[in-house]
């Protein structure tokens, strides 16, 4: 029996309540400064709901569909339904020195995170029932195959050689393109483009930017499942991803907007952040300065050019930071990734290994395409069913009175 | 010259603003008020109390005006505000005495547009 | 009796409360709005767009005085919040029928300082 | 048609509310503000300062309504607002042209209540 | 000598910092957010002052009381008054692979939050001064006793067999119990029943409750006092039952009240935490989903149709949340507990055993009574010498411009 | 080859991530709160934007020259630019059982905070421009050299013997000393002494210090480099001195401004962990209490009386806070340094070594004297080329529109 490593154990532990807090107050902080003041409660609840039902979605179903034993190298089998067999005994296949139900927690709030990010697409305009509903079907019939194919023992994409150290496709891309679709299918918010809908509280939003990157060090680091030099090499590339984003973006904005912002510069974090995940246990800290600046870059051109362009409304720019940045980072793996860093991993196109840049190029596309079909398929069922939007009388007087019947803040004493 | 003063619901805000601004008249000052008319409160939940509150939030226009403008102004709100449902709103039409403009000084009519 | 109605820069708030003080004017209530006027709105930038919003934060002061206090009053406001620039506000002036002192039930003139 | 504006100490606002209940005046808009009166501000401590600013909250009532609700309006909001301290507010009369409900297009007198 | 262990000593360290932060900013903001805009500094400084007077105080005698040699099974003597004795080698009775002192330090942070549970009750109108001594009195007289009982070496309850895994009556029980008593001895806040008091900032209240939550990992899964399997259980349990308890609060909501609310998730995720507090290293995953949806269930009973009935002002439900979660919790434990979780525990009557449940009952009555008794001793004590309620007038002006005078927000710029 | 030890490694790695926690959010909110709300998201984008550069700053040149190979015990060299030679092995000269790049990207976050705090005494009036520039060259020549000598392997002042366990006088004084200096340089704000400035948010002010003290515990415990007994000495005196000195501050105020008021409580508890700082590996849990009542007492003095006799405009009190605490800290490690405690340390005066107190005096001397001179130097250098002060009319505008052009809050819904 593989023994059990307490200091590995001690930093997955942790790991895994940092990345509990991305969620809960860290997205929900971050998306809720962005919306009115009329929907926050409503925003901050879909991620707090998202931490629930997934919760429990993983435990009975989700993790044996996405690591149980491999069925066709397409999914797992449902021998682990209700964690049965998943102990305390490390499960070498994944992670030899820490207990194997560890290893399944950790897991969890990656799938926990995955839907929660979409919510920035349909912000200020799902109904909430509707929003439980696809959240659970999306988590188990998006997430938990991509999951499989990707890091399942058997997983096809990885056994062709994926390289996706955090989840940059995992959970960036596959939640970036579901964004975009939701944005597409439920349609604009009433008055976007006309109105102004400025932020209503950019402190809380920094305040969630802030913990974002905070818990990313457990996303990321934790992804070496270890407290290892790998883990210690993941927390650095994270870092340097995140600050090089962030003053990219802001320099970009100074140049293009006229001043740097404090929302452009927490955006350029998070884009970084999303970007260097598949890539931070694979390159070096100066390759992830260069795929921090490249992060911003192409982003911005994403939320700022793109998105006006082609006047979708993806509110919170879900697609145009995850999405985006997810794409960036896989196919950054693919050209920087470096056997001297990982001899796990493998070399990227610049250092000599042109095949892995195609095999990431393949895991976008498939990620991208899959995402997107099964995405479009079950929000056309909830519409069917449930409906998707709230009415446009409830969308103006906001989601927070007409979803949940309940108010942010006071106005007098 | 008048003072016109309009109480509407926030979420009419926007129309009301469109509408004053077909009908020429760009001046105008907002803020947040409490409103206790007809209409109920919103319900809202607290751990599964109902509290239904007497004080809902609207917005308060002031527009000051020139008396030609009254009706003008008036009607634009109207047709901003109004969905005909309790808690639309009131407008109150108030005399002025005289207006100035700080930046130059000017004093009555001229000082008001 | 008049009502005296400004709205000023925010900034300027400080400046005036400054001015009235020594033209002995000491009473006055004062509250945020949003102000719209010939002013074009703060350009904020969000994720690199751009957007003018046309709603301008302002201080609206109220002041309740005597007759005879009206003009020193709006030279006072005048005195403080003038700039010469667009977005300087407008003053007020409007007939008081009555006015109570809550705490004596006084009312009137004698109530007003 | 007259508009009252009251303007009292906050945590008097539910007790004035009441008072105005009793005496079947149901609407009004209600807002808050920061007063400057006779009634020095609260001194706060910051890092072991002392700072008594002058600008005090307060709420403002703004009701609307005709000549015979005048008196007990005012005497409903004293009723409720009144410590006999520094401090209790003002209430201010004005007449008011003209009254409009948003909602149905009415009025004048009828508009109001 | 013992051997100190890198790892269960990084984790329990780690472990102690997440107790820390459930205290401040957590529980205070999640107090914070509900109550008057005029009282929310003063709600908040009641958890900042209980870190600080009680860390104090468990440093010179609250830890001695609490795990210090045994005298007649009922109380520690004050044989470590000041932490002699209490040095880095590590105490095998408590945990033999950490420092004595990190055990020590690990529990201050349980001394320190469970008076900062009580303050909920008497939010909004108890005299700072009184709460001081009354905090510092409770923590002695009430906190330090019922403590060695259950977790002491030596302590009465423990003999008996009781199981607290984390402290559903060290923690949830006797604060919960004393918030009642606080309620009934205090009376309503002026106005309460008639005039509305909706909470001021709901952002902040989800705030506290997802940074408790965060925290609660700390609390739960550090009471393995290692970073081993028996932790990684509880972790998962904890998260588990927090989950099904706010899912739980949110439908029974939707379907009692019309509408899921965002403080009904917060609620219902404290309430599944405090409810699998005592139960979380000795249950199984699928138990907690259960008792998670138990605590829901109850706790809304207690909340929203008990108080109402009874009419006492438990300003912030602190007894109809942890008094009742903790109760409920406590007696969980001796239907669920099961010896393959935790052989060290012990099996519950749906594991064959009945007289755990018993022990479980006693552990409960225990608790209640005492924590009754002397609560309202202390009370009336502080009464008699300072007072407790601020004045009529201090009350409506608001306790942040009364009791501390300042205000926590400006209007203007 | 050293072996890494993954306990160590667990508790390194989430000390790190504790210590960038208490950059963002912990200073941005703690001084965010503070300011008026015009000037909020430019507050918060200083720790904000520090962060950025300096982790960008550090992997290039920062580490190098701080911890790079020594140049005549006074700087270290470039050789470690850009990380060169800085791997996952260990380097016994700071940290036998970690990565050597764990211990870089753990000093990196005290680099990162050094220059955050000094923020505070310009606030709400200077250029961003200007602070990004300042902030690097401060860095680069004022922090790195410092850091070498106290903690550098063959710094001058580490030869000589100073104690400095985690920064008292590296981070508190060097920032505290250069917040005076940018105070006296820059001058007041417009208004100051005769307008009304009260915070805009103290929640926010305390939740900045909640999270700074929690964070805290990453910082001095985390100096042990190793989840060991001496961590939880640390860990133990950094709690108690913060509590100590949070309640003297509160007990002082009561007694001269006549209430204890929260912002008193959270002022003095970042007093008593700047303090505690430079002592927490050196002393027991009861000088501990000793220390944070006189760090209260004498940061008190400063901040109140002093400040106003003087009449600089420290807008948030970094030197009264940071410089004063600072000096304080490292003096009573003089006095009260224990070999009980820290056998790798030294005794104190109080423990019959009078010279370690002279060779504190002399660190507190030296870094006083550098850190002024410098700063002054580096000022008056980007005064001329760039400007400091933003104008007056920017400054009445407030920053965050002026300098972001974006506002933290929106007024209607
Ligand atoms: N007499 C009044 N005095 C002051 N405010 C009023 C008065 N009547 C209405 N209002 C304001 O207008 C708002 C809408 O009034 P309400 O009676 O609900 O509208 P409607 O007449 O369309 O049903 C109220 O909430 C209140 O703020
Ligand atoms: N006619 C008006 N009615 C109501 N408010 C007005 C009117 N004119 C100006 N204001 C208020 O005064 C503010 C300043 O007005 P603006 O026209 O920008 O000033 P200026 O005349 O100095 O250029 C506006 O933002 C608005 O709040
Ligand atoms: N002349 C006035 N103009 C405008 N507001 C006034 C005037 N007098 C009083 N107020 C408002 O009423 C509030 C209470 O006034 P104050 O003089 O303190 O009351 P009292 O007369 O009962 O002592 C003030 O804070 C201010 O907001």
């Amino acid at each position: 029996m593989p023994q059990i490593n307490s200091g590995d154990t001690a930093w997955i532990l942790m790991s895994t309540a940092l990345v509990m807090l991305m969620t809960i107050p860290g997205l929900a902080f971050f998306y809720g400064g962005l919306v009115r003041r009329k929907n926050v409660l409503a925003t901050i609840m879909q991620s707090f709901a998202v931490l629930c039902v997934i919760s429990l979605q993983w435990i009975l179903w989700g993790y044996s569909l996405s690591f149980g034993p491999d069925k066709g190298h397409i999914i797992g089998s449902l021998a682990w339904f209700g964690l049965k067999g998943v102990s305390i005994v490390p499960n070498p296949d994944y992670a030899p020195t820490i207990p194997h139900s560890l290893f399944m927690v950790y897991q969890m709030m990656f799938a926990v995170i995955t839907p929660g990010l979409i919510t920035g697409a349909f912000a200020e305009r799902m109904k909430f029932s509707s929003f439980l509903i696809f959240s659970l079907l999306w988590a188990t019939f998006v997430y938990d195959p991509i999951c499989h194919w990707i890091w399942g023992s058997g997983g096809w994409l990885r056994n062709m050689g994926a390289l996706d150290f955090a989840g940059g496709a995992v959970v960036h891309i596959s939640s970036g393109i579901a964004a975009l679709v939701c944005a597409l299918v439920l349609g604009k918010r009433r008055g976007y483009g006309t109105d102004p809908m400025p932020p209503h509280n950019l402190a809380f939003t920094v305040l969630g930017a802030a913990l974002l990157w905070f818990g990313w060090f457990g996303f990321n680091a934790g992804s070496a499942l270890a407290a290892n030099g790998l883990a210690v090499n993941a927390f650095i590339t994270t870092n340097t991803a995140a600050a090089a984003a962030a003053l990219t973006w802001m320099f970009v904005e100074w140049k293009m907007a006229g001043k740097p912002t404090m929302l452009g510069g927490a955006t350029g974090a998070v884009a970084g952040l999303a970007t260097i995940t598949p890539a931070s246990g694979f390159v070096s800290p100066i390759s992830a300065i260069v795929i921090g600046i490249a992060a911003a870059g192409v982003c911005y051109l994403a939320v700022a050019v793109v998105k006006a362009k082609l006047a979708y409304d993806d509110s919170l720019d879900a697609f145009g930071v995850h999405g985006i940045g997810g794409i960036v980072g896989v196919l950054a793996t693919g050209l920087f990734a470096s056997k001297l860093i990982n001899p796990a991993g493998n070399d990227g196109l610049f250092f000599g290994n042109l095949a892995q840049l195609k095999t990431q190029a393949i895991v976008v596309g498939v990620t991208v395409l899959y995402s997107a079909a099964v995405t479009f398929v079950l929000l056309k069922l909830v519409e069917v069913f449930v409906g998707l939007k709230v009415t446009e009388e409830e969308e103006v007087m906001g989601l927070d009175i007409t979803q949940h019947e309940e108010s942010a803040y006071t106005l007098l004493d | 010259m008048k003072l016109v003063i309009a109480v509407i619901q926030p979420h009419k805000l926007e129309a009301v603003l469109k509408e004053l601004d077909k009908a020429e008249i760009h001046l105008k000052t907002v803020s947040n008020v409490l409103g206790c008319g007809r209409q109920k409160g919103k319900t809202e939940i607290y751990r599964g109390h109902k509290e239904t509150g007497n004080l809902i939030k609207k917005v308060r226009l002031e527009i000051a005006v020139n008396e030609q403008f009254v009706e003008p102004t008036i009607k634009a709100i109207v047709a901003g505000a109004q969905t005909k449902q309790i808690g639309d709103g009131k407008i109150f039409v108030m005399s002025l005495d005289d207006c100035v403009r700080i930046r130059t000084g000017e004093r009555g009519g001229v000082a008001i547009g």
